[in-house]
Parts: structure tokens; C-alpha cells; sequence
């Protein structure tokens, strides 16, 4: 096995492409206004270092574009830097030798005390060795919520889920989408998850995600769960589309009354022009628990032996953690900032509420860093299905267990 | 009396020499990528490879798992009854024009123009088009709604019951001006005497392309079923830029989940057990075709 | 001195034996005709001695140089075929002079082979043309003339009249055989019309099954076929043969008993199971007949009147006979006729091996 | 006594009989049918964003804006890429030149091969590349993936055009080798005793033969390559892709709302070479997708 991966090491080295000097290609799947406008600053912030970003944008979803990634690192032909979630997925290309130790930059910058919380550090951690950079952290626990579409049924905007659940009716009556919701699996399993947080609560899916306790993935906590999410299947039953950002835009125009989303979307607001607390809500752990997770996005940078790419690459770990740029980007791009010394008083309501509760220490560890990616493409299927269908409850909750029975 | 002739008895292997060069290409890709990647791909598929091949062989786990995933068996039942209705409708569609374009009319050429112009259209661009057209808000639907049919519904791509109807109806349009053509030139070949026979035997238009022309035209169905069986099965594109899958994972083609357990799941094995899985069912479509094509006339 | 000499020639396809120890000697300037039905070979053999087939086994010299591996350019040998075979994108003058270039033969030479092989054939107008341009005749003289300018002493004819229609054919057939006249090479001709190689023919070779039946002068051919095969090939209207015993000097068949009086025997005459063959054209009707060794009366079931000559259909010995008459014989269906041959004209074939008695 | 029309002359034809009717009003429908998608993505493509809110799909612009065109052409986005499908455009025709004259190359001299110059087995590697013209590439996408690694052609255009050779290869090969069985032989050998080789009949006396089949191929690889999706996405990387590719990417990289006229527009500019194409070649168009349908 051993002999494999280091003959497409050794591939990887002898066909790398010869990049001039400090002109870097990063991959990446931002391509959504908010996400354009944040990587705008990434590119603009590295080519003020004298190196150059060529920017390798791939469309669609980090599915489409990940495979795009991976088989062009293992095809031999690397970039010089890619975006990809950190955790389990990237796992078998650092085995493999095909990524870059960063370790160097990582000590002399001193990341360790810097990047809070230090479990999005620890996802980058590889047998004591870092390989990617932390970027922003991302919490999916958020619904957002239209004022528009609540100031038309003349009730107020909800506080939590509960509330939303009994308005929903009215919004419907009003010919207006309850709940907006893209269709596609990690849509549809990131709201699940949200869910799973707030009414299953963080031990029930510690156990299930982490520990891979298939019982309690049968229990009664979870039944719940799937309940809640077979009445926001019926909120959902309307919303005719599959981009999460057309989603999110359902919601900025009034025509949804909400969206359980990442804090992602709030790029898309603020691309509209929408102000939080006036135009719309966002309430964290669906108002009952307000706990985040901390996925994030990283960047990994291939094994490219060209010196030259090297101190490039080099030079793009140590501008993308910096400071200024943390704050420049994750204002635009919605997210919070992986370390904790910087200022953020230019963010606006939600991300507040967001560093608040990372303050409190309100967190908790991403499913991405928990589950290979196997794991999660089954669990994905199965979303999808369940929230185009008419699956019931039980029914899905017993698939969804036997997953996690079957998971590794 | 015979001199000794100056010429050298070629060994087998340089005779032909020049031909043999030039047919490396050729040899090397029959036995490298054609038989060899396939085999490549077998052997690996009984393999539990994730994101690298690896030779960690686990007998028929792979597809044990293949066959208890719901996104497989949907692939498999989408494939299927959009298979099912390509099938029939093309041939149908196909021949019915073919044989209207046949009864001398005027203006052959523009119809046979717009039939066959959208097979020139990749599968992406067909599915965009598709997709802009069975819009639900601003498409077809809301277009019929305006003309006072309020409750009119015909939103196939966000309806996970008949969202592979949306596709084939995309796939149709694109695909049946081949088979037109190709039913065209089969009607074409058949002798005229034929029509003359049928006609002083006082039988009809329609019955005589039934019980006479059609099955003369064996070979020419037979081709065109095999054309459509093959692109029924490597169907990919058109899914991908029409649904991409959705909604949910009511859309999903065997193609496509090879591709995303290869790439995106990063469980390669997964996807190799799934990828010989089509290959078997291309062969069981090949072999009672090249049985009827071949087996018959071995000695001619 | 020998021209052509294929030695034991064995071809295989796979399994399937095409030529079977074929030898013949082709003295120089002789005119051969390779004659058979489809499937027998001929062509095959002639592919052969071109080079653009490999053989199995045997050897083939060209003016006493063996060629057996020598390429289709270096026998020294010029073919036509079938179907002219005209490089369709080249003109006349392009297809004649194509061989030549391939041999970096020089420009003037080459010049005046074409224009010498062009005034042999008359299609000097022709020369800046297109083969598409030309009539089939026009096309064929071509295809010689491309055989023509290698200036070969073989030349290598692949039933080249076929394609034609009868009255070219005739034409073109006379032509053939005044080039062999004035230019004496020795030619191979495949065909399978057995009137193209009557007349054309110094010797013929009639092949069946990969096998040469009979290799001769056309009269011996026609007069005395060595067995059955060759006498039913040869002829047209086919030969009668009536299936008997040979007993003391006679002929016994369905009830009738032929004289065999001035048969000349291979050997001596054996008693025992037989054909007999007597060609249409050598049956005699009317008032002449009655003087024959052999005579019998039948009645003429069918007529067939052909302006030249006429035939006439009748039964005899059990066994339907054809008749070949005069034109002006006034004959018609339900005639009862007298009849009669000369044995020495007819042929006799043993039962079983059918070889010629 | 009723005069009896006396039968004489042409028989008379009624111009709308009930058949010519059925027959022209169900070509007329489906005509129809088949144009309408073609004649949606024009109007919506020239028409501007709120007057496709508003209007309906069918109905023609009211006010005609090329706005879209210029947008797709040159301003479309991905990600911070906004050099829209000119990109693409052009990354197509890097890709199409190389493989449509390589394919072809090597295509025709073995169909050439496989028709003259048969040797002990090239039966049966034709065979087994008529055969594999059937596998589905799910099945070979993978190993191809390593041995354009080995060679060093992976994610460059080259390692695209050798998997476009490739791939082209049976059903080419199939086309090629037909039509040169179907010169007569005799030619052949008559070139042989002329004492042309391999590449001296090839050159000198088949190819200038073949341009019809020539140009058929041509037109079936044009098309074939210009319209792929799967080995783009595969085999190369975001600068690389071809038009296809970046189009699925411009329709699907939302920001904000869809612009379904730019969109159209995108469509119909990859749409448009192997349409151009399609309306040029008329009947050889026909002819090579039926030579290479029928006998394939």
C-alpha cells in the first residue's frame, strides 16, 4: 500500500506543472456573490506579497468540485493551493505524502495559540504534523428568518423553532414558502443536523455522530428529531429549488419565511443590501440551544517540488491566517475568524452573536471532521430522499441508524 | 535452372511491418485502456479502496453494500424507466416520422432539419434548455396558468414521482432525429417493387408497413435498439446539467453514482463495483444482440 | 524456354485447402487461359502468381527466377483486372505513368513508355481525362495499357472482359488477342466464358476444386475432355451423356444399345459401368443421319430457335437430349425424327472415376 | 340517366385530401415540438431580466437587448473569473484541433489497415475495439486517470485530446475501415503490382479517395468532442475546460438570481459551433451519424 502511494508521490513530483515563480493556482468552490466577494480578498491580499492568485474556481457545491480537486492531486497535476473542508477528507492524501507539512510556517507563527477554538487546529493535525490552514469557521446552527414575510401574516418574527413551527401554518395560508430549502443532500442534512443539535440535544449526537452508537441513533431522541424533520418537510414541500443561495434569496424576497442555513448566508444578505435585526433574523441553534459547531473551510497546499511554488505556497499559509485578512474576509464572507485576537467590531449583528457564543464556548466539533466522506455521502442519499419523499419517521430513522451502524 | 531468388523469406513478425506499426495505436488501445482498464477496474471493485486504489480485497462487500443503497436502486429503477420509455417511444417517435418523411412530401429536407437538429446539441445544453422550459414559475406551467388554467401542474424537475419523465422528455427530443434517419435510410433501402405489390394486392398504408415493412426492417431495429441501449446506459451529462440528481436523489443514474462514489464519496471500490455492474448490464444487452447480428452467419 | 513455372503450389486458409500442388510450365509467348467456374481457384492461382497472395507451400518463377517472396513490383509482370481498377483521382496519363514513378524510373522514359503504350491502344485523346470520364471499353484499354508501359513479359489478365457488355466484349476480345500477336508476351487470362478462352487460347488450363483438370490445346480440350468435368464444362449447349455399361464394343443405356464402332480407347476397352457424352452439335438429324453407326428416332418435345442454329429437345434412352440443328431445320414441337451419331466424336468416361475411358 | 363521368386522363386528386392533412398537420405539430426549445432560448436569451419575470417564456421580446450575449461571451462569472464563456470558447477549439486531426490520423490509417492489411490478429483487437465502443467509460475512467498520470498528460490538454483519440477510436476506426472495404480490392492490388507500400497507397491512392468519408468524420468528431462534458470535467483543469463544462458552471454558479437570459445566451453560444456545423454540412451530416449509427 505503502509502495502505491509513494509511486504517485513520487508522479505527483516529476509531473508537477512549472508554475512561474510565486504565481499560484488555488482551487476552490466559492463562487456564490458573498463567497466571490470574500476569495476577492484572499487573492487581493496575496499578490500585495509580490505572488501572484490564479484563481481555479470550480462551480457548484464542494461535491462537484472536491472530486475535481482530489483527482488532479492524484493525477499529478496539484495546484498550488485548494480549498477543502478539513477532517476526514483529506486524511488518505496526507498518508499518501501528497500534501505539503506546514509545521514550519505553523511554529514560527505560533498558529497553536492563536487558533481558537484549537480543535479546527487539531482537524489540520495529521501523526503531530500540520497540513492545512484554518480559514473561518462555519457554524450551521442558524435559521434565517424574513421580516418581510412575517410583517405580511401580522405576526411577530419568531424567537425559536417552536414559534416558527406554529406560525408556519399562516405563512402557508399568506402564499408564502414556511421554509425555504435547496434540494440537495447537504442541504437537507445540514438543516437535519441543526435540528438534531437543538432537540436531540449535544450528548444524543456526540454519541451517534462521534462515537458511532447506532442505539441511540435508534432512540427516542432521535425520533424526535425525525419527527421535526418530517413537519419541516411539509414547510419545505413548495420550495421548487436547488441552489442553497436561491434558497437564501427566497428569503431576502419575502417569498419564504425562513431558512435553516449556515452562517454562509449571511453573505447573501449583505450582498442584497439587508441589514440584520431590520430586514431579517438570524437566531443560532434555532433559538432552543444555542450551541455552533466549528466546521470550517481550510486550505491544504499540494506537494509541488518547484522551490520557488514552495515559498509561495508558503507565503499564501501565513497571508491567509494573518490578521487583517481574517477580518477583511470573514466580513465578507459571513464566517467567523479562527483567531481569537482579532478585531471584529465591523461585524454585523449575527456574527456577533456568533463570537459571543464562541466566547461562551458554546461549541462543538463538525460532523465533516467526525465522518468519512463515505459516510457522509450515504447519509446525504438518504436526506435527499427523505425530504423529497414521503418516508415516514420511523422509517428513515431506522436507515439512518443502520449508516451509522456501518460507518467506520 | 532456377537462379536463387535475391528476396529474403520475411520472418513472421516484420511481414506487414508498416501495417503493424500503424496499428499500435490501435492494438494498444484495445488491450491497455479497453481490456485492461476494464479488467483494472473488475479486480479493484472486489477491493475496499476509498480515495486510492489499494489491493485490500474483501470479496463482495462492495457489492453487497451497492445493492442495500437506496441511491443505487433508485439509480437502477430511474435507469430502468427512463430506458423502458427511451426505448419505446424513440423507436416509435423514430420510425413514425421516418416513415411520414417517407410518403414523398414536400419540404422533406426543412423537417428533417428541425427532427435531427438537436442531436448536434450536447446533452448539457439540452438539459439547460429543458430545464429554462419546465421552469414551474416562469416555464411552461406558469405560461399555461396565465392562460387561465389556474390549477395546471406540470412541474416534473422539482417532483421527485416524475422528475425522470422531465428527463426522458429532454432525452427524447434530443435523441429521436437519430433514429428517424437512421429508420429513414432502412426505408429508403427497401425495395420499391415492394410498395408496388403491396399496392396491386390492394393493401393499406399502414398495415403494410406493419406486417411487411417493419419486418423487413429487422436489422435496421436491431441496430437502432442496440444505438439506444448503449446511450441509455451511459446517460450522465444530461441528468447532470438538468437536475444534477435532485430533487433529493429522485433523478440519480447509475453513471452518476459511479462518478460521485469514485470522486466525490471517496470510496473508490464502491464505485468500481458499481461501474462493472453497468458493464454487466451493457453485456447482457450485447450478447443476444451480437448473437442475432453474428450468430447466424458464421460462415458467410 | 519457360516464362512462367509454378511449382507445386499449395495455398490454405486455415483449414480450407484453395490450391492443391499446382504445377504448370509456361513456355514464353504462350497465351494460357485459367478457365472455371466461380470458387474453383483460378483467380486465386493468378493472385498467386502476381504476388498478391502468399502461398502455403511450392515455389513460382518468373524467367527462371524464383519469386516466391519477391513483392508484386519486382516479379516483372503487368496485370489487369476486372474491374479496370483505375485510380479514380488520377488521370489516364497519371494512371499509366503511377507504377513507373513508384520505380523512380526518369521522366523522359517514363514520357515515352506512356505514349508508345498509348498509340498501341488508341487512347492517345484520352490521356489528359479522368477515369470517370471514360466509357467502360475506353477504361479497360487503359488497365491494359497500365500492364503495357511496365514493359513486363508477363502479363496477368483477371477475367478483364467480364464487366463488359457482350458486343464490347467481342471487341475487345479480338484486340486481346491481336496485342498477343504482335507483341508475343506470355499472358495468363483468367475467365470462366469458355468462348473467351476457345478463342483466345494458346493452351488452356480448366481448373476445379483448386485442381487442374485438364491442361491442353483448346481442340484436344473440346475434342477429347480428359473426364467427365471438362466435357460437361466445355460446350455450349452442354454435352448429352447417358449413364450405361460398356459391353463388347457397344454402349448399353435405358433400353438402347449404342455402337462404339471407331471409338478410340485410351487403353483397351473395358467392359464395366460408364457415361457416354456426345455434344448436341454432333448429333445428326434428318436424311444424313440414317448412314451413322448409331441411329434412333425421338420425338422433339421443345424448340428452341436461336436465328444461327436451332435446338431442339428431345428424349432419348430415358435421359433428355439436346440437338443442335441448323437454323432453316424446319422442326417443331411433336416431330418424330430420325437421329444418329458417330462414336468417334463421342466421349466415354468411366462410372466411378469418371475419368476418360 | 345520370352522365357518368368517363374515367380519362390524370386521375383527379383533391390538393387537401383528409390524409394530406394528417400527414402535413402531424408533421406540422411535431416540427414544432422540436423547434420550440431552439426558438425559447433565442427570445429569452435577447430579452432583459424583468421582462422575463413578467412575460412568458413564448412570447417574442419587446424590446430586444444583446446585453445577454455580450454578458455570457465575455463578463459571465465563476468565482472571481468573470472573463465568461470566451474562455471556454477557445479552450474548445485548443482541444478540438489537436484531437479531431489526431483522432482521425490514426483512425484512418487503421481502418485502412484492418481493410488491406490484415494480419494474424488485427481481427481481433478489432473486435475487441468494437466491443469496447459499448463499455460504458464509467469503467475505464479511472484506470485512464493512471496511465495519463504515467505518461505525465494528466489535467494538461494534451492528456484530453489523447482521451478524445481514444475514445474515438472504435466507432472511427469502424467507419473508415467499412469504407475502404468497400473500394475494390483489385485497386489495391493494382497498386501493389504498380509497387506502391503501406503509405504509398495510403497517401497516394486511398487518400485522395476517401475526402467524402474524410469530411464525414470530421463532422461526427467536431461535434462528438465539442459537445463532451464527462472527460472535460475529468481530464482537465478549471483554466483548461472546455465550453461545455464552463457553461454547466456559469448556469450553476448562482449569484444572487438567475440571469435566465444569460444563461440562454451561454447556452446557445456552446450550442451554436456544432449547429453551425449541423446547418453547413447538410446531408453529410446525415450520412455520417447513419454510416456511423447503422454499422455500428
Amino acid at each position: 500500500m505503502k509502495t502505491i502511494a509513494k509511486l504517485m508521490a513520487s508522479a505527483a513530483l516529476c509531473t508537477a506543472s512549472m508554475a512561474h515563480a510565486g504565481e499560484l493556482e488555488v482551487t476552490h468552490w466559492w463562487t456564490s456573490g458573498g463567497e466571490a466577494a470574500a476569495v476577492a480578498e484572499f487573492a487581493k491580499a496575496f499578490d500585495a506579497t509580490g505572488n501572484t492568485w490564479v484563481d481555479g474556481a470550480i462551480a457548484g457545491s464542494g461535491g462537484t468540485a472536491r472530486p475535481i480537486i482530489i483527482s488532479r492531486i492524484l493525477g499529478g497535476d496539484p495546484m498550488g493551493a485548494t480549498q477543502l473542508n478539513h477532517g476526514r477528507q483529506a486524511e488518505e492524501l496526507i498518508e499518501a505524502g501528497l500534501m505539503t507539512d506546514l509545521t514550519e510556517v505553523a511554529e514560527a507563527e505560533g498558529w497553536k495559540d492563536l487558533v481558537n477554538p484549537s480543535s479546527l487546529l487539531d482537524a489540520c493535525t495529521f501523526e503531530g504534523r500540520i497540513y492545512c490552514v484554518p480559514v473561518n469557521i462555519h457554524s450551521w446552527q442558524w435559521i434565517w428568518l424574513s421580516h418581510d414575510a412575517f410583517a405580511k401574516i401580522d405576526t411577530p418574527v419568531p424567537a425559536d423553532w417552536n414559534e416558527f413551527a406554529a406560525a408556519a401554518p399562516k405563512l402557508e395560508e399568506a402564499g408564502i414558502v414556511p421554509l425555504a430549502m435547496g434540494q440537495q443532500g447537504w442541504q437537507q442534512n445540514g438543516a437535519f443536523g441543526v435540528m438534531t443539535i437543538a432537540i436531540a440535544g449535544l450528548d444524543a449526537w456526540r454519541k451517534v455522530v462521534v462515537d458511532k452508537d447506532a442505539d441511540t441513533a435508534r432512540g427516542p431522541e432521535y425520533a424526535a428529531v425525525f419527527e421535526a424533520a418530517v413537519d419541516a418537510r411539509t414547510f419545505a414541500a413548495n420550495s421548487n429549488v436547488q441552489d442553497w443561495n436561491l434558497a437564501t434569496n427566497m428569503v431576502i424576497t419575502g417569498k419564504a419565511g425562513a431558512q435553516i442555513m449556515g452562517d454562509w448566508a449571511q453573505g447573501e444578505f449583505q450582498i442584497a443590501g439587508q441589514v440584520a435585526g431590520e430586514d431579517y433574523t438570524c437566531l443560532p441553534g434555532l433559538g432552543v440551544n444555542e450551541i455552533l459547531d466549528t466546521g470550517g473551510d481550510a486550505f491544504y497546499f499540494p506537494v509541488i517540488d518547484d522551490e520557488d511554488t514552495k515559498a509561495a505556497q508558503m507565503a499564501l499559509a501565513s497571508t491567509l491566517i494573518s490578521p487583517e485578512v481574517q477580518v477583511a474576509f470573514n466580513l465578507k464572507k459571513g464566517s467567523l475568524p479562527v483567531r481569537g485576537d482579532v478585531d471584529l467590531t465591523a461585524a454585523n449583528d449575527c456574527m456577533q452573536k456568533g463570537l459571543d457564543i464562541l466566547d461562551a464556548g458554546g461549541i462543538m466539533p463538525s460532523g465533516d471532521m467526525n465522518l468519512t466522506a463515505d459516510t457522509q455521502t450515504q447519509i446525504e442519499d438518504l436526506m435527499a430522499e427523505f425530504w423529497t419523499s414521503d418516508m415516514s419517521a420511523t422509517d428513515a430513522q431506522e436507515r439512518y441508524a443502520d449508516i451509522i451502524a456501518s460507518a467506520d | 535452372m532456377s537462379s536463387s531468388s535475391n528476396a529474403r523469406k520475411p520472418s513472421g513478425l516484420f511481414r506487414n511491418l508498416s501495417a503493424k506499426i500503424a496499428s499500435v495505436p490501435m492494438v494498444l488501445t484495445a488491450l491497455v485502456v479497453f481490456v485492461g482498464g476494464t479488467a483494472w477496474t473488475v479486480l479493484y471493485s472486489f477491493t475496499s479502496s476509498k480515495l486510492l486504489p489499494k489491493t485490500n480485497f474483501v470479496g463482495l462487500d462492495q457489492y453487497e453494500r451497492l445493492w442495500s443503497t437506496r441511491r443505487w436502486l433508485i439509480s437502477i429503477e430511474n435507469l430502468a424507466v427512463y430506458g423502458f420509455f427511451s426505448m419505446i417511444f424513440t423507436l416509435v417517435i423514430g420510425f413514425t416520422l421516418a416513415a411520414l418523411l417517407d410518403r414523398k412530401i414536400r419540404g422533406e429536407n426543412v423537417f428533417r432539419t428541425i427532427f435531427l437538429y438537436p442531436f448536434a446539441l450536447s446533452f448539457v445544453v439540452t438539459g439547460l434548455a429543458w430545464q429554462w422550459i419546465l421552469n414551474p414559475d416562469l416555464g411552461v406551467q406558469s405560461v399555461v396558468r396565465s392562460l387561465g388554467w389556474e390549477s395546471f401542474t406540470f412541474n416534473p424537475l422539482n417532483d421527485p414521482d416524475i422528475v425522470i419523465y422531465g428527463i426522458l422528455i429532454a432525452g427524447l427530443w434530443q435523441g429521436t432525429g437519430l433514429i428517424m434517419v437512421i429508420m429513414l435510410a432502412g426505408l429508403r433501402g427497401i425495395d420499391e417493387d415492394i410498395w408496388k405489390a403491396a399496392r396491386v394486392d390492394g393493401i393499406g398504408t399502414v398495415k403494410t408497413y406493419i406486417r411487411v415493412i417493419i419486418p423487413m426492417m429487422r436489422p435496421v431495429f436491431v441496430t437502432a435498439l442496440v444505438l439506444i441501449a448503449s446511450g441509455i446506459i451511459k446517460i450522465y451529462d444530461l441528468v447532470v446539467a438538468q437536475t444534477n440528481g435532485g430533487p433529493g436523489i429522485a433523478s440519480e443514474v447509475p453513471a452518476k453514482y459511479v462518478i460521485n462514489y469514485m470522486f466525490r464519496a471517496q470510496n473508490l471500490g464502491q464505485g468500481f463495483a458499481a461501474s462493472t455492474m453497468m458493464l454487466v448490464s451493457v453485456i447482457v444487452i450485447l450478447i443476444p444482440w451480437a448473437y442475432l447480428e453474428f450468430g447466424g452467419k458464421k460462415r458467410g | 524456354m519457360t516464362s512462367v513455372l509454378v511449382k507445386d503450389l499449395t495455398l490454405k486458409f486455415g483449414a480450407l485447402t484453395v490450391l492443391d500442388n499446382l504445377n504448370i510450365d509456361i513456355p514464353e509467348g504462350e497465351f494460357l487461359v485459367l478457365l472455371g467456374a466461380s470458387g474453383c481457384g483460378k483467380s486465386t492461382l493468378l493472385n498467386c502468381i502476381a504476388g498478391l497472395l502468399d502461398v502455403t507451400d511450392g515455389e513460382i518463377h518468373i524467367n527462371d527466377r524464383n519469386v516466391t517472396w519477391e513483392e508484386p513490383s519486382g516479379r516483372g509482370i503487368g496485370m489487369v483486372f476486372q474491374s479496370y481498377a483505375l485510380y479514380p483521382q488520377m488521370t489516364v496519363e497519371g494512371n499509366l505513368s503511377f507504377g513507373l514513378k513508384n520505380a523512380r524510373m526518369a521522366k523522359a522514359e517514363i514520357k515515352q513508355r506512356v505514349a508508345r503504350a498509348a498509340e498501341i491502344l488508341q487512347i492517345e485523346p484520352l490521356l489528359h481525362r479522368k477515369p470517370a470520364a471514360l466509357s467502360g471499353g475506353q477504361r479497360q484499354r487503359v488497365a491494359i495499357g497500365r500492364a503495357l508501359v511496365r514493359d513486363v513479359d508477363v502479363f496477368l489478365f483477371d477475367e478483364p472482359l467480364s464487366n463488359l457488355d457482350a458486343k464490347l466484349r467481342a471487341d475487345l476480345r479480338v484486340e486481346i488477342k491481336r496485342l498477343h500477336h504482335n507483341l508475343k508476351n506470355t499472358m495468363i487470362y483468367v475467365t470462366h466464358d469458355q468462348v473467351e478462352a476457345m478463342t483466345l487460347a494458346d493452351r488452356i488450363a480448366i481448373m476445379k476444386g483448386g485442381i487442374i483438370q485438364q491442361l491442353d490445346t483448346p481442340t484436344e480440350i473440346y475434342n477429347r475432355p480428359r473426364n467427365k468435368y471438362v466435357a460437361g464444362f466445355i460446350g455450349s449447349p452442354e454435352i448429352n451423356f447417358f449413364e450405361g455399361e460398356v459391353e463388347q464394343g457397344t454402349f448399353a443405356t435405358g433400353g438402347e444399345r449404342f455402337s462404339l464402332e471407331g471409338y478410340a480407347f485410351q487403353g483397351a476397352a473395358t467392359a464395366g459401368a460408364a457415361w457416354l457424352g456426345i455434344r448436341p452439335e454432333h448429333i445428326v438429324s434428318g436424311g444424313s443421319a440414317k448412314d451413322l453407326p448409331v441411329t434412333a428416332e425421338v420425338t422433339v418435345d421443345i424448340v428452341e430457335p436461336m436465328g444461327s442454329d436451332t435446338l431442339a429437345w428431345a428424349t432419348l434412352a430415358g435421359v433428355p437430349l439436346r440437338i443442335r440443328m441448323d437454323g432453316q431445320a424446319a422442326v417443331s414441337t411433336g416431330d418424330r425424327i430420325l437421329i444418329g451419331f458417330d462414336p468417334a466424336r463421342a466421349s466415354l468416361f468411366d462410372k466411378t472415376t469418371e475419368e476418360r475411358l | 340517366m345520370v352522365d357518368a363521368v368517363i374515367p380519362r386522363g390524370p386521375k383527379p386528386r383533391p390538393r387537401f385530401s383528409r390524409t394530406n392533412i394528417m400527414l402535413y398537420g402531424t408533421l406540422i405539430v411535431v416540427a414544432a415540438y422540436y423547434a420550440l426549445p431552439l426558438y425559447v432560448m433565442i427570445v429569452t436569451s435577447l430579452k432583459g431580466m424583468p421582462e422575463i419575470r413578467i412575460g412568458n417564456i413564448f412570447a417574442p421580446p419587446v424590446e430586444v437587448t444583446y446585453q445577454p450575449w455580450v454578458k455570457a461571451w465575455s463578463e459571465a462569472c465563476t468565482g472571481i473569473n468573470c472573463e465568461g464563456l470566451s474562455r471556454g470558447f477557445w479552450n474548445s477549439v485548443q482541444i478540438l484541433i489537436p484531437s479531431v486531426i489526431l483522432s482521425i490520423a490514426i483512425a484512418s490509417v487503421n481502418g485502412y489497415a484492418l481493410a488491406n492489411w490484415k494480419f494474424k490478429g488485427s481481427e481481433v483487437f478489432f473486435t475487441i475495439l468494437i466491443v469496447g465502443a459499448f463499455i460504458p467509460y464509467q469503467v475505464m475512467l479511472y484506470p485512464l486517470v493512471i496511465i495519463l498520470r504515467e505518461m505525465g498528460l494528466y489535467g494538461n490538454i494534451w492528456g484530453l485530446v489523447l482521451v478524445h483519440t481514444i475514445f474515438g477510436m472504435p466507432i472511427l476506426t469502424l467507419l473508415f475501415r467499412n469504407y475502404f472495404t468497400s473500394v475494390p480490392e483489385e485497386l489495391f492490388k493494382a497498386a501493389r503490382v504498380d509497387g506502391a507500400g503501406f503509405w504509398g497507397i495510403y497517401f497516394r491512392i486511398m487518400l485522395p479517395m476517401s475526402l467524402p468519408i474524410f469530411v464525414v468524420a470530421i463532422i461526427l468528431q467536431v461535434t462528438g468532442i465539442w459537445n463532451d462534458f464527462l472527460f472535460g470535467v475529468i481530464y482537465t483543469k478549471p483554466a483548461d475546460y472546455p465550453m461545455t463544462v464552463q457553461l454547466n458552471n456559469i448556469v450553476n454558479s448562482v449569484q444572487g438570481v438567475k440571469e435566465y437570459n444569460v444563461n440562454m445566451a451561454a447556452t446557445l453560444l456552446t450550442g451554436l459551433v456544432p449547429l453551425i456545423i449541423y446547418f453547413a454540412s447538410g446531408k453529410l451530416f446525415v450520412r455520417g451519424i447513419a454510416a456511423g449509427a447503422v454499422k455500428g
